[in-house]
């Protein structure tokens, strides 16, 4: 069975067939791997890759597989063909370049250091969170302009939340 | 002072440091108050206790710095000590004043040396009359004007510090006049929240500095001894997350002369139970005081692993009235200990709360992990984002960092960010592994201890990722046709086959 | 012997120890070579490794004793040395004269030594020679015959043993005529399934003896030093369970005496690399050798805390043709050894094989847990019941048996039934406690230390229990209203909810 | 709520009343406590009962409930007052006395030591099964006479199988 697994943004080539109870050959980017696959314990693989070890811990939700191992951590799209199919058709209609900031932990808005409109380098400080008795100061990674403020200060807010909205700047 | 034995101990602490003293009571058979927060209530500490009492509410003013909730629970409780592990209550003369008039033990120093060393600015002026060299700093400082007035006259670069401080919380390094006020007010902040005080006093910033601290034990008969040093260098934002003991810089001669200066320091403010004398070493290995910290510190394992003796149960010892067993404690081998923070590396250090999805803790020879978390935990985001520390000994340097990186390897804390491989970066970094290295490492060496690491071991994960896919794909598959809802774990299925054969 | 850095090391071994020098190895960042029997696919030593081949089969003799099978995937995956860990192939002579004949470094001692301390009945009558001090007793026994006659001659009590033994498998004790024939065969039965060789002696049994053994590393250059004592009195069925050192009955004279006579006899013997030389002492305090262990033993974590010596890296590099780089090695402390089984000590100590449940892995200071299970791991029927061994260090004896006692009860370790607490209740015994005990300690408290505990929890665990079937009705009552099926985990969801508040 | 719990072969009243959340009111052999009890993690349970705290391992199986604290092990029937009448109902049926050898782990048979019809004493060794590379002698708890034997020397054998039944001998 073939499949197209996307890791660092990358699409990568991988073939995978069935030898026995957890046996399976595996063929990534051309080259071929024996493995033999187990469930230790709940979230645990152990793989045998032509006889190295590696002790693997996953977490499956949905095309997204997440892997931690030799303190390395691995986050990598799954995708069989007719998934992999869906994803071309609507990758031509994602034409938004809007970037969101958010915070990865809830927290307290210290303060909002843009307006909205103002305009803002790639990598300036946007706002400052507390949390966990720290001051925290995110960044935003692109260009542009500041959309849309969603927040104030003293408030409190959930991990994930759209905090503030940059839109790049038009050429 | 008279002896007298321990008999229930109440600890107005959470975390590592709770469960650390309490390990070390329920060895010497006294049993333990814990105290918590509402977030707190799943803690490992409330968990581990003899009893918990709860505190109502999460913020630190109503919870574990509310001395009279404190107070009425060691009441309801009997306990007739308390131990404060650090931060929070611990260097708290008015709460170790309150503790003698209840007649409760504090098991730390009396509230007179507290104070003397508790005002870093104080603590300085006694040592410079001792005749103790010490790093040129300010008064307290109340505004913004005097901060600059201040700065101006010791010169630019300098280090903006809680008074009440200690641990690198309310600490900010200024480089230029025009972030002195933005500083200066952050630094307010967080001195109030994390020790109720807002005061902030100022220090020149030394060049290439180390930071290398003594630790010493004084008990209620006059007798003051030190158990070596910690270098304490390797520091983030003001924030030491390794420390390892001896410090490669000194010689036998330095580590004597600021060992005597350290049992000199603790002497002169008439200490008593266990403390930390902190220097600053420059680049021409002269050293000055910088502050003493009065109660344990986080990184007091490293001392405990080359000496074998347990600074807690000395520290009740010593609170019973008990004199110091020792005369000289002899050392052996090297130890290091790693901070291991609940935070995102590749994120800006943000702190990473959340849901411990799984845990190995590490273990074998010469490995120690003081741990304050579990499996299934969530952490909650109230608090310091550290959750344990991990400490290893080698017969010698060489040996104590290699297990390091092993027992780093073995750690699996999984389901919230870590910075375990941010720190095997650090020391697999050949400027650490040379010894000579000071405050700046990491700000040094920023670029590439944020390398995102090797990709050879990308096709081993491509390879998992895909046969776990298969291996779903395949049993939603057999759960359709056996009519099973699609949501029901075929991994659980599996992991229990296996008792079935091959 | 000339030096040459070893490049991969194959462990043709399992459980704990196999992970114990896989540790090391990677300490040293040599990469290792795990090989496994079809029940140890999931075993931790196999996911610990570097690299892991199987063996294919789950009897000893088609797998971790099969030469052949081993020899192969050593020449496949390129590993230059062999650890043989304990048991199995360690004390192997022919193997390692194998290992010679291909060119593989065998990281232990010479075949010669192995042979001639191999055969206990051969060792005895070097010692003999070399003027130490024996226990009375006989040749390899062939027949039940001259088994009664030998038994006869000595005189009863008799101890039947392996002569390929060791590790206290394959060894009976014989108190009446009548009770030798079924011994002795049983006794041939277990060597040949342990060692693969039936042969079996017989030796006199001392009144109240000690079982006091001592560490002696021997280099390829003639030195040979020992790393002082182990007491290893505490016995079932002539299985240590509980290791100390110090010894409480050595004074330094004894030890010094002691220590003279293992290195000698180890000297005698052409030793190199780590081996034990275990004595009896008996009341009256006088020592005999019994046999030299030409191994590393289970046991030898207790003396790595007292030396702070790393005993495999040790034996790695007397392998690699390194002199010992010490002359003598001080001790500090004391420390203390339990191993943990599974089996169930209120059911005739029966083996418990079987699902771990939940595994919580005791830490803090002092405290070493040499582990080769994790949570979710099945036991496997086919191999000895030890899982793993816990060791304490402290400044002293006391305060090593109080941390034991403190890291037992956090020792969790469900699903299958564990002697842990039938080791709290030996070691808070105070006969244990005094430090005055032989090997019949356990068959003399026996009744003591069945006690089923104390009753005083049974009240909270009453509330527990009711809580928990009262929380689960409450559930399965909500569940069937919502048309969720009753078998549901209703105890997820509960686990989950608490994210939403208290 | 009224429970009877059944602890090493007593019957114990307790009496429960939920106070809050995760609060309860616990009557135990008319003692009241008052608990705090948490669901930590799988199979997790801490409790803080009258401010003492335990930390307690626990599998529910019907109204077993097997507890694990303080390396002290606790098998507890838990029985509402319905189940409670049909257990008085059903053991009034029950009188076999036959005593059943098992093992309690899977092994082989070594040796049977007894014989069909034979009189046995309390505490006699009655078959050898060896497990684990230990040989390990099975006693019988009661006097009586050996009914039927099931197995045979060299036979494999599961854990709780039924390996040999002793009947008590007719008074």
């Amino acid at each position: 069975m073939k499949y197209t697994a996307i890791l660092n943004d990358k699409e990568r080539e991988v073939e995978i067939t069935r030898q026995g109870p957890h046996q399976f050959h595996v063929i990534v980017d051309g080259q071929p791997h024996e493995v033999d696959a187990r469930h230790c314990s709940s979230g645990w693989f152990s793989i045998l890759i032509d006889n190295t070890s590696h002790d693997i811990y996953f977490t499956l939700d949905k095309e997204n597989v997440e892997l931690n191992f030799r303190s390395q951590n691995f986050n990598i799209k799954v995708l069989d063909e007719r998934k992999m199919r869906m994803r071309r058709i609507r990758s031509d209609l994602d034409i938004s370049g809007t970037e969101i900031i958010k915070t990865s932990m809830p927290g307290k808005v210290v303060k909002v250091l843009v307006k909205e409109g103002e305009t803002v380098k790639s990598g300036a400080g946007i706002i400052i969170i507390e949390a966990m008795k720290m001051e925290n100061e995110i960044q935003c990674r692109n260009s542009g302009v500041v959309k849309t403020i969603h927040v104030a200060a003293g408030q409190t807010v959930e991990s994930d939340a759209a905090l503030i909205e940059i839109e790049p700047e038009q050429i | 002072m008279s002896k007298k034995k321990l008999k229930k101990i109440l600890i107005p602490n959470r975390g590592e440091i709770a469960v650390r003293i309490q390990r070390t009571c329920r060895e010497l058979n006294i049993p333990t108050v814990a105290v918590f927060s509402d977030p707190d209530r799943y803690a490992l500490h409330v968990r581990y206790a003899d009893e918990a009492f709860p505190l109502n509410g999460s913020l630190p003013q109503e919870t574990y710095l509310n001395q009279e909730k404190i107070f009425a629970i060691a009441k309801k409780s009997g306990a007739d000590a308390i131990h404060p592990g650090y931060g929070f209550l611990s260097e708290n003369a008015g709460f170790v004043k309150n503790c003698r008039e209840r007649g409760i033990t504090f098991i730390g120093p009396p509230p007179e040396a507290i104070e003397a060393m508790g005002l870093k600015t104080k603590a300085r002026e006694i040592m410079l009359k001792a005749g103790v060299p010490v790093v040129p700093g300010s008064e307290p400082i109340e505004n913004t004007e005097s901060a600059q007035a201040e700065a101006d006259k010791t010169g630019y670069p300098v280090l903006l510090k809680a008074s009440a401080g200690g641990g690198g919380k309310g600490m900010r390094l200024v480089e230029k006049p025009e972030n002195l006020k933005p500083a200066f007010e952050a630094c307010r902040r967080e001195a109030q929240s994390a020790f109720g005080d807002p005061r902030v006093y100022l220090e020149k910033y030394l060049e290439k500095p180390r930071h290398v601290e003594f630790q010493v034990l004084a008990d209620s008969h006059g007798h003051v001894i030190h158990l070596y040093e910690r270098e304490c260098s390797i520091q983030r934002r003001h924030q030491k997350i390794i420390e390892e003991t001896p410090s490669p810089v000194l010689d036998e001669n330095m580590r004597r002369k600021m060992g005597e200066v350290a049992v000199e320091a603790a002497r002169v403010c008439g200490y008593v139970n266990a403390g930390t004398v902190e220097f600053l070493v420059d680049k021409d290995r002269n050293f000055y005081f910088l502050e003493m910290n009065t109660r344990l510190q986080v990184e007091h394992p490293i001392t405990e692993m080359i000496t074998g003796v347990d600074l807690v149960e000395q520290q009740i010892r010593i609170a019973e009235g008990e004199p110091l067993i020792h005369e000289t404690i002899p050392r052996r081998g090297a130890a290091l200990e790693c901070r291991i923070y609940a935070e995102d590396p590749a994120n800006n250090f943000l702190p990473s709360p959340g849901l411990i999805k799984a845990l190995t803790n590490p273990g074998g020879p010469g490995v120690r992990n003081d741990s304050g978390v579990y499996s299934g935990y969530i952490i909650p985001m109230e608090y310091d984002p550290m959750i344990s520390k991990l400490v290893t000994y080698g017969e010698n340097r060489e040996q104590a960092i290699n297990r390091m990186l092993r027992a780093l390897e073995e750690y699996y804390l999984l389901g919230i960010h870590t910075n375990i491989s941010y720190l095997r970066k650090i020391i697999s970094h050949p400027q650490f592994a040379s010894g000579d290295y000071h405050t700046h490492f990491i700000a040094n060496y920023q670029d590439q201890l944020s390398d995102s690491g090797s990709k050879h071991n990308d096709s081993i994960a491509l390879a998992a990722a895909v046969i776990l896919s298969f291996l779903r794909s395949e049993q939603q598959t057999a759960g359709r046709q056996q009519g099973q809802p699609e949501h029901t774990s075929a991994w659980k299925l599996c992991g229990r086959k296996r008792s079935m054969g091959l």
